[in-house]
């Protein structure tokens, strides 16, 4: 594949190109591709030429692009901003135009580079040092002398800010609830039990309570049930309805409690 | 046991450099090392029983000594000086859920009142949590809340700020920010994003006036 | 304890004696102590530091150093006897790229905010990544940034110097160089001149504040 890959603006070795299009999901950002990229200039980030990088980087994008490679949007951000880059450069300067020039925008590109690669060679200084518990070491036995004993509570900021961020997106600071798709609140039984009591004054089966939309699923016939029975007892102990069962599980009735 | 004046090439190294070699594996040992081991781990043709007791004679007397323990050897601090190791022994305790919910509230909306944090979380605070707060010096009693009851407001302390690492208060991340650090796992639940996102909003009398100056 | 005959009442263990005192407790204590916390545990009257002095350099050279971290001291092997320890080798996360230049840019940049860490690194701060640093303690929370939406900071930790070795964050490599270069200016890019005023209000707390005493 890529044998059509012949113009390669900048790029030495077209494999190489192809590679880095392939290793696109391996760079960190637009930034990162561009200081890979800039290595292929061979020469110090300060005296680096940003008008050829942005070409390469152009180039590269247009290669993606044909591969039918799907890029980022901040890479393609970052190619509108060199494409916009590159014809500052090569324009002869408009006095009546506002912002930065081209060769300003070109300092501060090269300057994001070489400090970018400061970074990485800084960190790499620092990963090499010696570090505790691999080629220094701190002491090895923990000291077990004394009788004092002092409980310490361990929490870590991360502890705290995980605590907060627990709570604050948690509904929205009211009172923990569970997500109720399939449970019938009693409160729910109870009211709609009052609502249809008057049309019902003889025994009829609890069963007959149960709201539609709530006799088929047996998870919703489940908690239907249980909240209906539970909605009966308390209206039993105001006094408003009578309960009966014939005998163990059998079906329970219920009616309106006469007035006496 | 070589006792020429010159060592022979491949020779074992010179005595002091054999008793820097026992000093740091004894000190970083997590258990004592026996005579055996600590030759097995140096150079061939060292002679860890002769370093040790010149070891032992170096931190004679010392604030730390080398103390025989069963077959192996061990450095502990010279035990006329244990009262001065007794606020190193400390047991480590996870703070509860509840003290770590009650203790994030009070340090962003501080000064809060315990019906604030009680709104917050939900559910109401037990007094024993409150008072491990204040039993740790983490959190203190503030002004009390120019409203009816005027209730007491609690308030973090300076040995919260040490403890966590911070400077201020203040420099606590809002919301937005911890969601942008990942420390947010769970999304808000559909239709609240606004409320939540917009932390200055949702906190009344807490980020407000703790972090206007 | 027991009332010595010679040193009169209330008066300060000599300097020896301070010196084992000192000794003892770093020898035992598993994070640096500072010269505060040697003195609030030592009787009155006592003079840590001289005593670190003493014992510093009756440690030069040996198989066990002492060693300044920030502001505490600790006692570490040798970094070059570091090859007998490989059973007390902890074994380390490997960190990610992100991870490892997230913490360079916080350690040379500090106090340094997420959105500056993404302006150096040219893309965005994964989830997790200051998340894990903070987890490590290499890394907490500044003083926020007086600019517009005060955005907090990170700054590196002690467990970060010990961990790597520095007495303190002036000590980083290279960091004189990387200053000298311009590299660790705050340079926001052409056409945002409004930015640069407002950045340069905020330095004074940064950068000269840590590095420069």
């Amino acid at each position: 594949m890529g044998t059509d890959a012949t113009q390669e603006p900048g790029l030495d070795d077209p494999r190489a190109a192809e590679a880095l299009i392939v290793d696109v999901d391996g760079f960190e950002g637009p930034l990162d591709l561009l200081l890979t990229l800039s290595r292929t200039q061979k020469v110090d980030l300060r005296r680096i030429s940003v008008l050829h990088l942005a070409e390469q980087y152009l180039g590269f994008v247009e290669r993606a692009r044909t591969l039918r490679i799907e890029l980022a949007a901040d890479y393609l951000v970052m190619a509108a901003w060199l494409a916009f880059l590159k014809s500052r450069l090569l324009l002869p300067p408009d006095p009546a135009e506002e912002g930065p020039s081209g060769e300003e925008m070109a300092a501060h590109l090269a300057f994001q580079l070489e400090r970018l690669q400061a970074m990485r060679d800084a960190a790499a200084r620092l990963m090499a040092r010696d570090r505790l518990g691999q080629d220094f070491f701190a002491r090895g036995a923990p000291e077990t002398v004394g009788e004092t004993r002092r409980i310490r509570y361990d929490a870590g900021l991360l502890d705290l800010l995980q605590a907060y961020a627990r709570l604050r997106t948690r509904d929205d600071f009211r009172p923990y609830a569970f997500e109720r798709h399939d449970i019938l609140a009693i409160e729910a039984a109870l009211e709609r039990l009052v609502a249809i009591l008057g049309e019902v004054p003889d025994w009829t089966a609890l069963q007959r309570f149960l709201p539609e939309g709530w006799r088929g699923s047996p998870a919703r016939r489940r908690s239907a049930v249980a909240s209906t029975f539970a909605a009966t007892l308390e209206l039993a102990k105001q006094g408003h309805v009578e309960l009966r069962q014939a005998a163990l599980f059998a079906p329970i009735h219920l009616r309106r409690k006469p007035r006496p | 046991m070589s006792t020429e004046p010159d060592p022979p090439l491949f020779s074992a190294p010179p005595m002091p450099e054999q008793e820097r070699m026992v000093e740091a594996m004894l000190f970083a040992a997590p258990a004592p090392l026996s005579v055996a081991e600590l030759a097995r781990r140096m150079p061939h043709g060292c002679d860890p029983a002769e370093a040790l007791m010149h070891l032992r004679s170096r931190y004679a007397g010392r604030g730390v000594t080398l103390v025989r323990v069963g077959d192996g050897w061990a450095m502990r601090t010279a035990p006329d000086l244990g009262w001065l190791m007794q606020s190193e022994r400390v047991e480590t305790r996870k703070l509860s859920r509840a003290a770590i919910e009650t203790l994030a509230i009070i340090a962003y909306h501080q000064p809060v009142t315990r019906a604030e944090i009680e709104e917050i979380r939900g559910v109401a605070v037990s007094r024993g949590t409150v008072d491990l707060l204040l039993e740790l010096e983490w959190v203190r009693l503030g002004r009390r809340r120019m409203t009816p009851g005027r209730p007491v407001t609690f308030v973090v302390t300076e040995a919260f700020l040490d403890h966590f690492g911070l400077e201020s208060a203040r420099d606590l991340p809002g919301l937005a920010e911890l969601r942008a650090a990942g420390l947010l796992d769970s999304r808000p639940p559909p239709g609240q994003g606004q409320a939540v996102d917009d932390d200055e909003d949702a906190t009344p009398h807490g980020q407000s006036e703790l972090f206007e100056d």
